[in-house]
C-alpha cells in the first residue's frame, strides 16, 4: 500500500471514523448524546477558526495570501455551476441546486483533518486557509437559493399563477450568514487575530484537545454515515459517481488554478481539499429552509455518506501525493 | 374546568421559530415546546441526531379557545405545506383560566 | 380497552418532584415525565436555556381511572396557582391493564 | 380536517427500535419519537438517569386512519406485555392529508 | 483608551462574550445545547472550588484571612438590606425582595473573570476569596424570604384572612443549602482542601482548561444575554439604573471596608468585585421557589442583562484601576 | 486508619463520589445532565481502550499474558455459576440469573479507578488487562440468558402450554457483542494497539483529562448510588449480604487462581479487582432486554448501591493489602 495513504490511516482519529462505521454496519446501540455530538462540532469549529485567527495576526497578510483567497472565490463560483449543469440531466431542479450547493461549499471537519495530514507531512499550515474555508461557505448557498427562485417563477408562470411564495432572498441571506456554524467560524477567527499569541497561550491546554475531540468526533461521523448510508436509495449509481466524482474533479480545478496562481504546495493542497470536500452542517442548515422542495436525504447523504468518506480515507493522501510530484 | 382544543404541532425544527411567531400573533394564551424529537413522515425519517441539529423535528402543544384554534390551525397550513409537518386537534378540558 | 382520563400537566422544571410527590399520593397506576421543555404562559417566556436549568418546564403524562383524575386533578390547583403552570384532561382508552 | 386516531405509545428505550419496526410494519404514515423520558408504573421507576440510559423510556406518538390504529395497537400487546410501557388511544383530527 | 480596560478587553474568553452577545443580536441560530451549557457551569464551579481548597490547604489559616472573610459576612447583610430599601420605592415588595437576594448574594463567573483579570496584573488570589464567595451566596437569599414571608402575613391580615400559605423557611433554608451549584461550590473547596498539592497535580490538566471552558462559557452567556435583553421591558431606566449603580456602590462599600480591615490589594480587588456581581444562577434556582410572585425575568434579567455584562467589560478593570491608587 | 486505605480515600475521585453521595443524601437539586454523564463514561471507556491497546502494542504478547488472559476466562465462568446457584435459594430464577450475570461480568470504572491507585502504589499496568477486562464482559451475560431460557422452557411445559416466546440466543448474543459500551473498549483497544506510540502522542493531551473526568464521573456515581439506594428494599439483608461477599470470595477466588498461574503481583491485583467488580452499564443493558421478567432494581442496584461503593473505597486498598503480603 501506497504509504502516504497508510500514514493517513494509521491516525487515530481517522481509526476511530472506520470503527464507528463499523459499529453502525453491526447496528449497535452506540450513540454520542447529540448535544454532546454537537458540541464536538462548535469546539472544533471554535478551534479551527481561532487558530486560523492566531496564525493570521502572526504573518500579517500577504499578497501569496491575497492569491490563495482569490482562488478560494473563484472556486466557490465555479464548482457550484457546472455541478448544477451536470445534476440537472438527472434531478429536478431543486435537488440539483441543493446538491451543487453542498459541493460548492466546504466542510470543516474535512478541512481539519487535512490540516493535521498537512502538519504529519511537516508542511505547516497557514492561518488564511481557515479565511479560505470561511470564503467558501456562503457563495454556493447563493447561487442555489437564486437558482431555486428562478425556477419556481417559472413553474408557476407554467401553471399560469403566481409562485408560491418564492423564497426571499433577504432572509435566506440572512440565514446563511447567522448560520451558527458560519458564525462561529468567522467569530474564532476575529477572536484569534485579535488576542493572537497571548490569546493563543491562554487558550493552550483547551485547543490541545483538538486531535482527541476530532477523533471522538469522527467516531460519530462514522456511526452516522453508516446510518445514513441505508436512506440512499434513488438513483443510487448516478449519485455515488457524482459524489466520488466531483471531490476528484474540483481538487483537479483547485490544483490547476493554484498552479496559474502561484500557490505554495501547502496552500495549493489545502485549496484543493476544500475544493473537493462538501458541506454537511452549513449547507444543509440553510437549504432546508430555502429550498425545502429538495430532498434532504439526497444533498445531506451524498455530502456525508459518500464525499465526506471518500476525501477522509482516500482523498486526502491522493491529492497531497498528486501535488507533491507537480510542485517539486 | 373549561372546554379547550389540545392543538399538537410537529414540524422541523428549523422552523420553530416561524410556527411560533405564527401562534403568538393568534395569542391563544399560551404554548408548550418540545425539542430533539425524531420522527417519519412523508419527508423520510428525521432521525434527530443532526450533528448541528438539522434534522430534528419540535413539537408544540397549544392549548385554546375554540375559536382561536380554529383560525390558528388555518393559518398554520400553508407553512405546512413548504416544510412538512403534521397538526392534530382534539378536545380538553382546561383546570384553570 | 379500558376508558381512562389523560391528564397532561406542565409546570416550571423546579416543581417537578413536589408534583410527582402529589401525583404518586393519589395513586394513579403510573406517569411519564418529559424536561427540559420550553414555553409561554401567564408568567412570559420559559426559555428552556437557563445555565442551570432555571427557566424550564415539564410536562407529566398521567392516565388513570376517572375517578381519581378527578381528585388529583383538585388537590393540584393549588400548586398550579402559586407556581404556574397548567393541566388539561381529556379522555382516551388504556391498551392493557 | 380528518378524523384519526391518536396512540400515544410510552415503552423501555431499549425497546424503541423494536417498537418503530412494528409501526413502520403497519404503514401508519408517519410517527414522531420523544426520548430521554422517565416515568413510574408496575416495574417501578425508570429515573432517565442512566448511566448509558438504561433506565429511561421513550414515547412514540403516531397518528393513523382508526382501521390501521386498531390492527396496531393489537400487534404491539405482546411487545408491553414482554417489556412493559403503556399505550393510550384517542381521538383527534388532522390537518392536512 | 484605558490600557487597563484594553487589556482586560484583549483577553478571549471576553470577547467571546462580545461575539456571543453580537450573534444574539443578529438572531443568529448559534446555540450551546442546555445540558452542555450546565456542565461548563459545573465545571467552573468545580475548578474554582477545587483551586481555592488547595490553596487554603497551602496557606493555612491566617488573621488576614478573618479579616477578609468578615467583610465578606458584613457585606452579604448590609447589600441586600439597603437595596431593599431603594428597590421597595418603585416595585412590589416580593420584586424588590428578590432583586435584592440577587444583588445581595455574588456571581462565581464574574469572580473567575477577576481572577483571571487579577492574575494578569501579577496578584495572585488566595484560596480564601473562593470561601468568601461560598459565605456571601445565601445570606441575602434567607433575608429575601423572611422579607417575603412578612409581605405574605401581612398582606393576609389587610384582607383579612390567613396568610395563603407563607413558604416554610425549613423548606427554602434546604433548598438554599443544598442548591446543586452551591453544594458544588463547598464540595470542591473541601475536595481541594483535603487533597492539597498531591489533588492538585492529579487534575492539573483538567483544571488547565479553564480558561477554553470559561470562553466558552461566556459565548454562551453572551448569546443568552443577548436573547433576554429583549424581555426587559417595563420600568427599563428605574432597572437599568439600578442595575447599574448597585455594583458601583457596593464595589465601592466593599473597598471602604477592606481598607479599614487592612485587606492587601488582592483580597480587597475580589472583595469589591463580589460585593459588585449579582447572582444570577443560585439566587434566581431558590428564589423562583421561595417567592414564586416576584417577576423572574426582573431579577434574573437584571443580573444577567446588565450588571453581568457591566462587571465583566467595564467593573473588573475599573476596581482594579481605583483600588490601585488607594493601595499603594 | 491504614495508611494504604487512607491514600486511597485522599484521592481526589473518591472524594467527589464522597461529595456526590452526600449531596444526594441531601436530596440536593445537583444534577449531571444525562448526555454528560453518558459522554463521561464513553470517554473513560475509549481512554481506557486505547491506553491499554497502546501498552499492548508495546510489550508485544507473552506469556505471562496469557495465563492472565486465561485465568479471567475461568473467573467469568465460574462466578455466575456459584453465584446463580447461592442467588436461587432465595430469588426468582429469573433474579437470580440476572444477578451472577452482574457479578460474573465487570466494572470499568472499577478497574480504572483500580488502575490509579496501582499506580500510586508504583505498578504499572500492563495493557493485557484492559483485555482481561473485555474478555470477562460477555462470558456472564451469556450464561444467564441461557439459563432464563431453560426456566421459560421449563415453566411454560409445567403450565401445560408452550413457552411465550423463548428470548433468540442470536438476538441476545449481537446485543451483548454490539452493546455500545462494550464495543467501544473493544474499538479503542484495537485503535490503540494499531496506532501505538505514535497514536499515543497525537491523542496526549485528550487523554491526560482522565483522572480529572474520573472525578467528574465519580460525583454523579455518588448521585446516583444515592438515588438507587432508596429503591433497594426487598431482600435487604440478604442482598446486601450477597453484595458485600461476593466481591470478597470472587477477589479471593482471582487470588488463588492467580497465585497458581504464576501471576505478578499488579496482574494478580487487577484480576482480582475485575473478579469483585459488578456490571451496571453492560450487564444491565443486555439483561433489560433478554432477561425482561427480572427486577432491575434489584441486579443494578445491588452492583451499583452495594459493591460498587464497597470496592472503590474497601475493596481496593484492601485486596492490594492482602496481595501484596503472599506476593513479596
Ligand atoms: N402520521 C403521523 N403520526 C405522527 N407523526 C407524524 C405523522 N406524520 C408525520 N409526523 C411527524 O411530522 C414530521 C414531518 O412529517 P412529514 O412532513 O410528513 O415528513 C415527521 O418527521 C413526524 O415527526
Ligand atoms: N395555553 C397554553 N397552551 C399550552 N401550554 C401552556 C399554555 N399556557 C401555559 N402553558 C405552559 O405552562 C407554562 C407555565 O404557564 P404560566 O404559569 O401561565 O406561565 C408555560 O411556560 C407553558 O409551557
Ligand atoms: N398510568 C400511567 N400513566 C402514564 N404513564 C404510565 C402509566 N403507567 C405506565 N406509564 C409509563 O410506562 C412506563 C412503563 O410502565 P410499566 O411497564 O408499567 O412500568 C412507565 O415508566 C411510565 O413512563
Ligand atoms: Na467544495
Ligand atoms: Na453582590
Ligand atoms: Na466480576
Amino acid at each position: 500500500m501506497d504509504p502516504k495513504l497508510l500514514s493517513s490511516l494509521m491516525d487515530p482519529a481517522i481509526l476511530f471514523f472506520f470503527f464507528g462505521l463499523a459499529a453502525g454496519a453491526l447496528r449497535s446501540n452506540l450513540e454520542i448524546p447529540p448535544a454532546i455530538a454537537k458540541f464536538l462540532s462548535l469546539y472544533l469549529l471554535l478551534v479551527i477558526g481561532f487558530k486560523g485567527g492566531v496564525s493570521m495576526a502572526a504573518t500579517g497578510f500577504t499578497s501569496a495570501m491575497g492569491w490563495a483567497l482569490l482562488g478560494a472565490i473563484v472556486l466557490a463560483f465555479v464548482i457550484p455551476a457546472w455541478s448544477f449543469g451536470v445534476l440537472r440531466t438527472r434531478l429536478s431542479a431543486f435537488d440539483a441546486a441543493a446538491i451543487a450547493a453542498t459541493y460548492g461549499s466546504v466542510s470543516a471537519v474535512t478541512f481539519i483533518t487535512a490540516s493535521g495530514f498537512a502538519e504529519r507531512q511537516g508542511l505547516l499550515v497557514g492561518g488564511h486557509m481557515a479565511v479560505a474555508l470561511v470564503i467558501m461557505e456562503s457563495p454556493a448557498i447563493i447561487m442555489a437559493v437564486l437558482l431555486a427562485n428562478m425556477v419556481r417563477t417559472r413553474q408557476a408562470a407554467a401553471a399560469g399563477g403566481r409562485p408560491a411564495g418564492p423564497v426571499k432572498l433577504g432572509k435566506v441571506l440572512h440565514e446563511a450568514f447567522t448560520d451558527g456554524a458560519h458564525l462561529l467560524l468567522i467569530g474564532s477567527l476575529l477572536v484569534g487575530f485579535i488576542t493572537g499569541d497571548s490569546g493563543k497561550k491562554v487558550l493552550e491546554p483547551f485547543t490541545a484537545l483538538q486531535k482527541g475531540i476530532l477523533a471522538f468526533f469522527l467516531l460519530d461521523m462514522g456511526l452516522l454515515v453508516a446510518a445514513r448510508a441505508r436512506d440512499l436509495r434513488e438513483n443510487r449509481a448516478f449519485l455515488t459517481a457524482f459524489g466520488l466524482a466531483a471531490p476528484l474533479i474540483n481538487a483537479a480545478l483547485a490544483a490547476m488554478l493554484a498552479k496559474s496562481f502561484g500557490l505554495s504546495l501547502r496552500d495549493a493542497f489545502l485549496l484543493s481539499v476544500l475544493a473537493a470536500s462538501a458541506s454537511y452542517i452549513v449547507v444543509p442548515a440553510v437549504v432546508r429552509y430555502a429550498i425545502p422542495e429538495a430532498n434532504a436525504s439526497l444533498y445531506f447523504g451524498m455530502s456525508l455518506v459518500v464525499t465526506f468518506p471518500f476525501n477522509i480515507v482516500v482523498g486526502i493522501p491522493l491529492y497531497h501525493g498528486a501535488l507533491s510530484r507537480f510542485w517539486s | 374546568m373549561t372546554p379547550v382544543k389540545r392543538i399538537e404541532i410537529v414540524v422541523p425544527e428549523h422552523v420553530l421559530r416561524e410556527v411560533l411567531a405564527l401562534v403568538d400573533r393568534h395569542d391563544p394564551g399560551g404554548y408548550t415546546v418540545m425539542r430533539g424529537l425524531s420522527g417519519k413522515g412523508h419527508r423520510g425519517v428525521q432521525s434527530g441526531d443532526g450533528i448541528v441539529g438539522e434534522f430534528s423535528n419540535a413539537a408544540i402543544l397549544v392549548a385554546s379557545d375554540p375559536a382561536i384554534a380554529q383560525a390558528l390551525v388555518e393559518d398554520l397550513r400553508p407553512l405546512l405545506e413548504r416544510f412538512g409537518g403534521m397538526c392534530l386537534v382534539s378536545d380538553a378540558q382546561w383546570l384553570r383560566h
